[in-house]
């Protein structure tokens, strides 16, 4: 059974997103760095001996739960076959939030998409296509986040003026089908001066079709 | 005497109004409506800078039916209050009190609601994500997009949904009228003649039916087809029929309650 | 002792920065998803049954590993953000009315609490505990809010369905008599025979003494 100190190891560990060093749980805890030591090295221990699926790892200075090496494969399946397909398309969508609504929060976010965005905003920030650009002035100070130049090199544009022009609209679904085939027949036709000048807005589709709409 | 009210915590008319009156609801009997709506106005002038007119008009709205409610207690007899008068009257304080429950309970439907947020407030979610030996197999979640394809996600993004997305079996709303029950009851306490509120309900399951019940139970005592008796606080109503043989009588312009 | 599929379902989860679904573990795993719900709850029993820190719990429609709420005092001085911070009175009820009543369109939620609700939603659509969910489909297309994942993950509920029905919360008899008192303009019809009607009586020429005597 565990202690009070062990107990709250695990739930520390579990939460952190990062390794914690020993002198850290030493301070919380109010027992000794060795004594933390002592602690995490039994808890490894009841997990060796129940054959978890996980253990407690000292990496870079600190501890850390981290997947047991034997359930790789698993591990490398959920990554190709959820994570992934998951993330593409969650995460084109959080990008496409950004880039044109930035600056914006991560609950800002997350109330357009409808389900929390932290895992993606994390990795969209691990590769370099978004940063915290400020805070918000407001009580709680969210991260505010923006795209950087590296989001712009990959796309192929010089600047976020060359977005383009989002509609003034938020169209319906027979709009968005018309909206789809127009792109699919010919873009470029269809929106002759669109693509110079994202402020103008809501000419994304031909003329007729947006008049009906636009509101 | 009216109410001061010196910090308003309360945030609309009908949270001021619910206040007030269940201030006074410590004895049911000395229930005065003359200090309610005194403790209403008074408050109503002393917010009235800070309220933009929307809010305004609205708390003048509820003044004005309370403040009829008391001139029409005030008033030696009905006799000349024009008929149609008194049940435009009737009815905007059934509404008023309609609404008065839709807004107690969402009161404490939200108490639930915190109550909730704080148990699951003590835990914290794990969020580590993927270790390092993992990380190279997710491929880069960019991989052939363009500005148009970006451009494109959002406006999905921004697309209506096809209709609630959500589960909603729990919030199927109970839908009973006043009026349907008022015709039940004219068909059925003819019979019966005397009844108890309590043994009316009794067999009721939902709050909501009870209440429209006794929604109806008024109604018909307004109409003057059934007296109500009380033999003190908290005592069950004894309801007697009174009003002939019964049938659809008057038509009844009752709002329907939704829940 | 853990069987397999169990140690992989603690590997996946502790690598997992969102809630997964019964689903992809199952398909994962090459389980069907009842067989993943009944692991996944004798895991949370050999927790309890250890005195863990830590719990595998469903939320929002999946499951994900949380700190125990025992511990919440030690986790709290590893959590930087404000997170948890208390809506006011006004947003509560705010949030039950579109909970219970989504989709919904502001005008309704300001009908429903006689106040305009329009800094209320927002600083709910900012937490992402609300979004935009639809259009109204009648003149003026107001926008419809429904609430989010997030904050299906803020309450700790697997899904809506588990929200206490609305009814528990309608008043009783005593309340509704109350009010309905409260309100009443002729006093008489529900008095004991024995209190005079004071619109018949004598007494109706003073104001005062009707107040006192009248309630």
């Amino acid at each position: 059974m565990a202690s009070e100190s062990q107990r709250a190891i695990e739930a520390i560990l579990m939460v952190a997103d990062h390794p914690i060093e020993a002198g850290l749980l030493a301070q919380v805890l109010e027992v000794s760095p060795s004594r933390v030591e002592e602690l995490c090295a039994e808890l490894q221990a009841s997990y060796e001996a129940e054959d978890r699926g996980f253990s407690i790892v000292r990496v870079a200075g600190g501890y850390r739960y981290q997947s047991h090496p034997d359930l790789a494969p698993y591990v490398e399946r959920f990554v190709l076959e959820g994570q992934h397909a998951r993330l593409s398309a969650a995460a084109l969508e959080t990008l496409a939030i950004v880039a044109y609504k930035q600056p914006i929060s991560r609950a800002q976010v997350a109330a357009i998409r409808g389900v929390s965005a932290d895992g993606v905003l994390r990795t969209l920030e691990q590769r370099g296509y978004i940063a915290e650009v400020g805070r918000d002035p407001g009580p709680g100070q969210a991260v505010l986040y923006g795209t950087t130049g590296t989001l712009l090199e990959r796309l192929g544009l010089d600047s976020l003026a060359q977005l383009p022009p989002l509609g003034q609209f938020v169209p319906g679904p027979e709009v968005v089908e018309a909206l789809e085939l127009g792109l699919r027949a010919d873009a470029a036709a269809a929106r002759p001066e669109g693509r110079a000048d994202p402020a103008a807005g809501g000419d994304a589709l031909s003329a007729e079709t947006l008049e009906d709409s636009d509101g | 005497m009216p109410y001061t009210v010196s910090t308003p915590v309360f945030e609309g008319p009908f949270d001021l109004l619910l206040q007030l009156i269940t201030r006074e609801q410590v004895d049911l009997w000395e229930v005065s409506l003359s200090a309610i709506v005194d403790g209403y106005v008074a408050t109503l002038e002393s917010i009235q800078a800070s309220l933009d007119l929307e809010t305004a008009t609205e708390f003048l709205l509820i003044a004005a039916v309370l403040l009829e409610l008391k001139t029409r207690r005030l008033l030696p007899g009905p006799d000349d209050v024009e008929l149609d008068e008194e049940l435009a009257l009737w009815e905007e304080r059934d509404l008023l009190l309609a609404r008065l429950l839709e807004c107690k309970t969402f009161k404490d439907a939200a108490g639930a609601l915190t109550r909730m947020m704080d148990n699951a407030g003590r835990s914290y979610a794990r969020t580590a994500g993927l270790e390092e030996r993992f990380a190279g197999l997710a491929p880069d979640p960019l991989l052939g997009v363009t500005a148009e394809r970006l451009r494109d996600a959002l406006q999905l993004t921004l697309t209506p949904r096809p209709g609630p997305r959500v589960d909603l079996d729990h919030v199927a709303p109970v839908r009973v009228s006043v009026a349907d029950a008022v015709a039940e009851l004219a068909e059925e306490l003819p019979r019966v003649g005397t009844i108890t509120f309590g043994r009316l309900t009794a067999a009721l399951g939902e709050r909501l039916e009870v209440i429209v019940r006794f929604l109806a139970v008024l109604e018909l005592c307004k109409q003057g087809r059934l007296e109500i008796d009380q033999a003190g606080n908290f005592a069950d109503l004894h309801l007697r029929w009174i009003g002939g043989d019964g049938g659809a009588g008057p038509d009844v312009a009752v709002e329907e309650y939704a829940g």
